[in-house]
């Protein structure tokens, strides 16, 4: 059965619940928003104000959920959902916002603008109105198990070369490790170090830990595109492993909507709460901090910021760990203006960076986090997203500026003592 | 007391038939009053039409040369409050002389006539006076069935009628004559209109109140005796001069209302000092009349100086403001228990609507086909 | 009808008229809006929704530093008229006597002079949010027609109310009766226009801080 | 309350404590009673004011009334009931109460002039008066 308008509009009626409907009632069209977007604030495009993003959930709403508006309905005054407005705002939806939720925490009214949209993008990937590429890299993610088409065989290639740099072994299939570590492809294609960096610490923290050679993808493009049963299907690969390995704890990598796809939508995607827990690796990492398991050699006297990515910090909770840990090895950590939960987006997630479509206007809404930086003029940017890590190196050429990008497990892992 | 202050008026209704060519100021001089005398009258009469006192020497000119009209007063659904109050008004010297100078030739509680006499007097006078006479109305005109209110056999309907037409102006005294008033308070059982409401070709001058201040009914008298005119009116008919500001602009307790100070119930300190009554429902805001200022019985006082709120009673429909001790801001029904019936019907109402919210939320989710990753394109 | 008789009426049946719309249109509102319900969090949860909810619906009436810089005009204004049509709606003696009619019980009230300069305020910030509406890119793209008919319907109260105060234009009664009927239709309209705001914005922001506290973020 | 200068209206005082002023219209008249003698010494152009036309709580009219206080001249008028003219502390402001044959006061006037018309006798009394006069002296020389 192939997308149509129909299946839009119906997914559309499923998203409306309670939170739906009191946010909807509780706007005013003040604009606020729009201040707290990215992609307003540096193109200056009305159209891209958060909350009307929103506006196809919107109408679903009001003529099908609201006293008013099925009166208006039966009479034809209620504004309707057809395929012209969702095609209007197909680039609205998914090439202007990266689902980085700062509006949401902006909202005079308390609306989770940022919600209302993942939840309009279901309406309109079931209507056949998701961006070409991100359906490519969704199905890659279906067939192959990776949005980048990354397979076991390339998994392991790079293993062998972390393997042999250190001389340590990765376990793979470990049943009844404590831990089972999720990778993005990212990670493995570009930051294979981010491997050699957990192996370490994980060695030196004497833990045990495993990667599943069934499911090591952590990335969920059905989160990003907006279709829950693709979601849920991603996630199933991931339980199952879990579940077969019997570990305790699963670990999603430094990718931020990885993070929010396994610890926050899993259980609601699957339908049942998870056997077992699911941490950020920067969570278990200031676990280690606290238990007193990382044992940390020589400070960094350059200029370190943090860059918070959305998924993992305003959306994830994940806040205050980054922090502790970079204090380990830095005493010089500066704060960009609006800095955790304000933070603001590097303009690439929610799908954005694999929809090439977007690219442009990716690259132009960087001037906000140049901005951010031109502020504090830091010496390295440290990061805890491969995404953002990619976009943000983009980002500094584009707008010549020479700022390494760091990631916190693998800088963290540089200062390990032996 | 009433007998003694009746005296002249009575005399005025016994037939007794003056000469109606004679100016007011000839009859004044034939009385041996002095011109000092009538310079002060002038002035009275001046203060009691709220004129500037600038006004005296013109008064004093229109009045030497006033002729005495013939006044015919008729009175329908009432209860002789109007009346009352006239006379309150017709206490001494000064205002006798305005009495002196109309010639009341039909008043049937006041005339010593009575049955076809009376109404010979009536039928006479409007003969003698037709198109010249004054006709002065108190009372409401009961128009569901005539048989409510009769004055010799005759409807009050057709004594108006009647008399009205041979009249060179009408002035209706009381809030019945003027809007209805008590008859006409809802649900009206006698059908009861105003003089107003039934004729529509003559000048009236509408003097409300329930009564209306015993001056400004002989100030109209005297207005109209003076310059032979109607004074400007506003836009229900009543005399601008006297009607012009409302009691709430001209009470002396404006004040403690811009300050926020009420008295609560009427005994409580706020009472004591005198503060604003508008809590105790006092219709000041809404009446335009000249309580305030010319205030009642010889100027002795008026109801808010006594610590009673203002009834309205100038006002049209002034008993169906939802009480007398109801603040004007407050709703005239009983808004509590329509709220919970409203309430309770509305949450049974809206548990319909939001089960059926809820259902089609559940039939959208069971009518969902899985979306498979080749469910994405068209 | 005589201008007592409509003063009455809006005293009366006009504002029972309202009053039941009123009444009846806010509670199916937020019937349609709860009775929808939401599916419980199977995420193992990082803090409390209850605390986090009730925390966000107040503090989310003071933005952060940045958004404030961002958005001064909106939250300035915003904030002077909301407080103007609180002070001039609650806190005005003779709308304290109303209260006082229909729930039974009242508050003390603020001197009339203040509550009067209030009203001007309040009239000059709606006056200047609406211009800032129609002028402001973003404000102007999301402006519906409806926006425009609540704005007009919440100022009128405060003009015909000034007016009614201080007996501009027309006599007394007919004011006090054009003011009390402006109310009546904002009454009117508000269960099925952005004005449930007023009631509905508890439940959003308790969701949007139930939904981040859940996650261990302070919304 | 303290004794006016001039009797006040109303045998009925009622219990009410007032703030000073309370209608602010007390210093108000009595500046308009300056301005008006101004005129008077400027232009000779007198200045009548009702104080029945003005609003004021009780009390306020006596606090006016002992304000001007009582001057040189107290003038009583019997003429349809009483009248008092007097001159107040300040020369040129007369107070005019009329009364009416009940002792009730029925208008009074604040008169800033020389001289208040009421008192002065007029042309034509002074005309009936010769003619009476004259009348009378004729009776008295026939009798």
């Amino acid at each position: 059965m192939s997308a149509s308008l129909e299946k839009g509009v119906n997914a559309l009626k499923e998203q409306v619940d309670s939170t739906v409907a009191s946010f909807f009632s509780s706007c005013v069209h003040c604009g606020m928003c729009s201040e707290a977007c990215l992609f307003y604030t540096e193109t200056g495009s009305p159209t891209s104000t958060p909350i009307n993003k929103t506006e196809p959930l919107r109408r679903i709403w009001k003529s099908e959920y609201t006293l008013l508006g099925r009166i208006g309905k039966m009479f034809g005054l209620t504004a309707k959902v057809d395929d012209a407005l969702l095609a209007e705002w197909e680039t609205v939806v998914y090439d202007n916002c990266t689902l980085c939720g700062r509006c949401s925490m902006v909202c005079p009214m308390g609306i989770d603008i940022a919600l209302l949209i993942r939840k309009t993008r279901e309406g309109m990937a079931a209507a056949g109105h998701a961006p070409e590429d991100l359906i490519g890299a969704t199905r890659r993610a279906v067939t192959i198990g990776s949005p980048m088409g990354v397979k076991l065989p390339a998994l392991m290639a790079q293993i062998k070369h972390v393997e042999k740099d250190t001389g340590m072994t990765i376990p793979l299939d470990v049943v009844g490790a404590e831990y089972m570590l999720l990778l993005s492809s990212m990670e493995i294609m570009n930051f294979p170090e981010f491997i050699e960096a957990t192996a370490k610490i994980f060695d030196k923290a004497g833990v045990s830990w495993t990667i599943s050679t069934e499911a090591f993808e952590a990335t969920n493009s059905g989160i990003q595109i907006g279709v829950a049963d693709i979601a849920a299907e991603l996630v199933q690969r991931i339980v199952d492993a879990a579940e077969k390995l019997q570990v305790k704890t699963v670990i999603s990598p430094e990718c931020g909507h990885a993070y929010m796809a396994i610890r926050w939508d899993g259980p609601n995607l699957v339908g049942k709460p998870f056997s077992f827990k699911v941490r950020h690796i920067l969570e278990v990492l200031d676990e280690f901090r606290q238990d007193g398991r990382l044992k940390i050699t020589g400070k960094e006297t350059q200029r370190l910021t943090y860059h918070d990515p959305c998924q993992i910090s305003r959306r994830g909770g994940v806040i205050e760990q980054p922090r502790n840990l970079i204090n380990m090895f830095s005493d010089n950590f500066v704060e960009m203006p609006d800095h955790g939960k304000m933070n603001w987006c590097c303009g690439a997630g929610g799908g954005v960076s694999s929809n090439e479509r977007a690219d442009e206007v990716r690259l132009k809404v960087f001037q906000r986090k140049k901005d951010q930086l031109d502020a504090i003029k830091p010496d390295a940017i440290i990061s805890a997203c491969s995404n953002c890590r990619i976009h943000l190196e983009d980002g500094l050429e584009e707008y010549n500026m020479d700022i390494p990008l760091l990631s916190l497990t693998e800088t963290l892992a540089e200062h390990l003592a032996d | 007391m009433t007998n003694k202050k009746d005296k002249s008026l009575l005399d005025k209704t016994g037939l007794e038939k003056t000469d109606v060519n004679r100016t007011l100021g000839e009859m004044l001089r034939s009385q041996g009053v002095s011109r000092r005398s009538f310079l002060k009258y002038c002035a009275a009469t001046a203060s009691m039409m709220a004129m500037s006192p600038a006004m005296i020497p013109k008064i004093a000119h229109a009045l030497e040369s006033a002729r005495r009209p013939s006044v015919i007063w008729l009175s329908f659904q009432e209860c002789t409050g109007c009346t009352e109050s006239l006379t309150r008004a017709h206490t001494a010297t000064i205002e006798s002389l305005i009495f002196d100078a109309i010639s009341l030739d039909y008043h049937h509680t006041l005339q010593a006539a009575a049955g076809h006499a009376a109404e010979e007097a009536r039928e006479a006078a409007m003969k003698e006076n037709f198109g010249k006479y004054l006709l002065v109305v108190d009372g409401s005109i009961p128009m569901d069935n005539p048989g409510y209110s009769t004055i010799a056999g005759i409807s009050n309907y057709d004594m108006l009628m009647e008399t009205a037409k041979g009249a060179a102006a009408i002035i209706a005294v009381g809030t019945c004559a003027t809007y209805g008033g008590l008859p006409h308070a809802n649900p009206n059982p006698t059908g009861a209109v105003s003089v107003g409401d039934l004729i529509k070709d003559k000048p009236i001058i509408n003097v409300p109140g329930c009564p209306p201040i015993p001056v400004v009914i002989t100030g109209v008298l005297t207005h109209f005796l003076t310059f032979g005119t109607i004074p400007e009116l506003d836009h229900i008919g009543r005399p601008k001069v006297f009607y012009g500001q409302s009691i709430h602009d001209r009470c002396y307790r404006r004040p403690f209302y811009d300050k926020g100070l009420f008295a609560e119930t009427f005994d409580d300190e706020g009472a004591k000092k005198g503060w604003c009554l508008y809590k105790l429902g006092c219709k000041g805001p809404t009446t335009y009349n000249a309580c305030a200022t010319t205030k009642w019985n010889d100027g002795t006082g008026w109801p808010i100086e006594a610590g009673h709120p203002c009834l309205g009673c100038s006002e049209p429909d002034f008993w169906d403001g939802g009480g007398f001790y109801k603040s004007i801001s407050m709703p005239t029904e009983n808004i509590t228990q329509t709220a919970i019936y409203t309430a309770a019907a509305a949450a049974a109402a809206g548990v319909v609507l939001g089960t059926m919210n809820k259902s089609k939320k559940n039939s959208a989710v069971a009518a969902h086909n899985k979306t498979s990753i080749d469910d994405l394109e068209k | 009808m005589s201008e007592i008789e409509f003063l009455n009426w809006v005293r009366g049946q006009g504002f029972q008229i309202a009053v039941i719309i009123f009444i009846a249109g806010v509670i199916i509102r937020l019937a349609e809006i709860l009775l929808l319900g939401r599916k419980a969090n199977l995420a193992e949860a990082k803090g409390s929704e209850m605390s986090s909810g009730l925390r966000t619906i107040i503090t989310r009436s003071v933005p952060d530093k940045s958004t404030f810089q961002r958005s001064t005009f909106t939250v300035v204004a915003g904030y002077i008229f909301h407080i103007g049509l609180f002070v001039t709606i609650f806190l005005f003696a003779p709308h304290i006597l109303m209260f006082k009619d229909v729930i039974g019980f009242g508050w003390p009230s603020l001197p009339t002079p203040v509550v009067d300069a209030l009203a001007v305020v309040t009239i000059i910030a709606l006056l200047a949010v609406l211009t800032h509406r129609m002028r402001d890119t973003v404000l102007k793209f999301l402006t519906t027609k409806e926006d425009i008919l609540v704005w007009m319907l919440t100022i009128l109260p405060l003009i015909t109310g000034y007016m009614a105060f201080h007996r501009i234009g027309m006599t007394a009664p007919t004011l006090l009766a054009i003011h009390i009927l402006s109310v009546e239709l904002l009454l009117v309209i508000f269960p099925f226009t952005k004005l449930m705001h007023a009631f509905t914005f508890v439940l959003s922001r308790w969701y949007n801080g139930a939904i981040s506290g859940y996650r261990g973020v302070e919304s | 309350m303290s004794d006016a200068a001039i009797p006040v209206t109303g045998a009925i005082k009622f219990n009410i404590q007032i703030g000073d002023e309370l209608t602010h219209n007390v210093k108000p008249l009595l500046h308009e009673i300056k301005h008006a003698l101004d005129n008077l010494i400027e232009t000779g152009k007198s200045t009548i004011i009702d104080l029945r036309s003005i609003p004021l709580a009780p009390g306020e009219e006596e606090k006016i009334l002992n304000t001007l206080g009582r001057g040189e001249v107290q003038a009583q008028l019997n003429a349809l009931g009483l009248s008092d003219v007097s001159e107040t502390q300040y020369a040129g402001v007369w107070i005019v109460t009329h009364y009416n044959d009940e002792q009730h006061v029925i208008s009074r006037f604040i008169e800033v002039t020389t001289m208040p018309e009421i008192l002065c006798s007029q042309t034509e009394d002074v005309m009936k008066s010769y003619s009476r006069l004259t009348l009378d002296l004729g009776d008295n020389l026939e009798t």
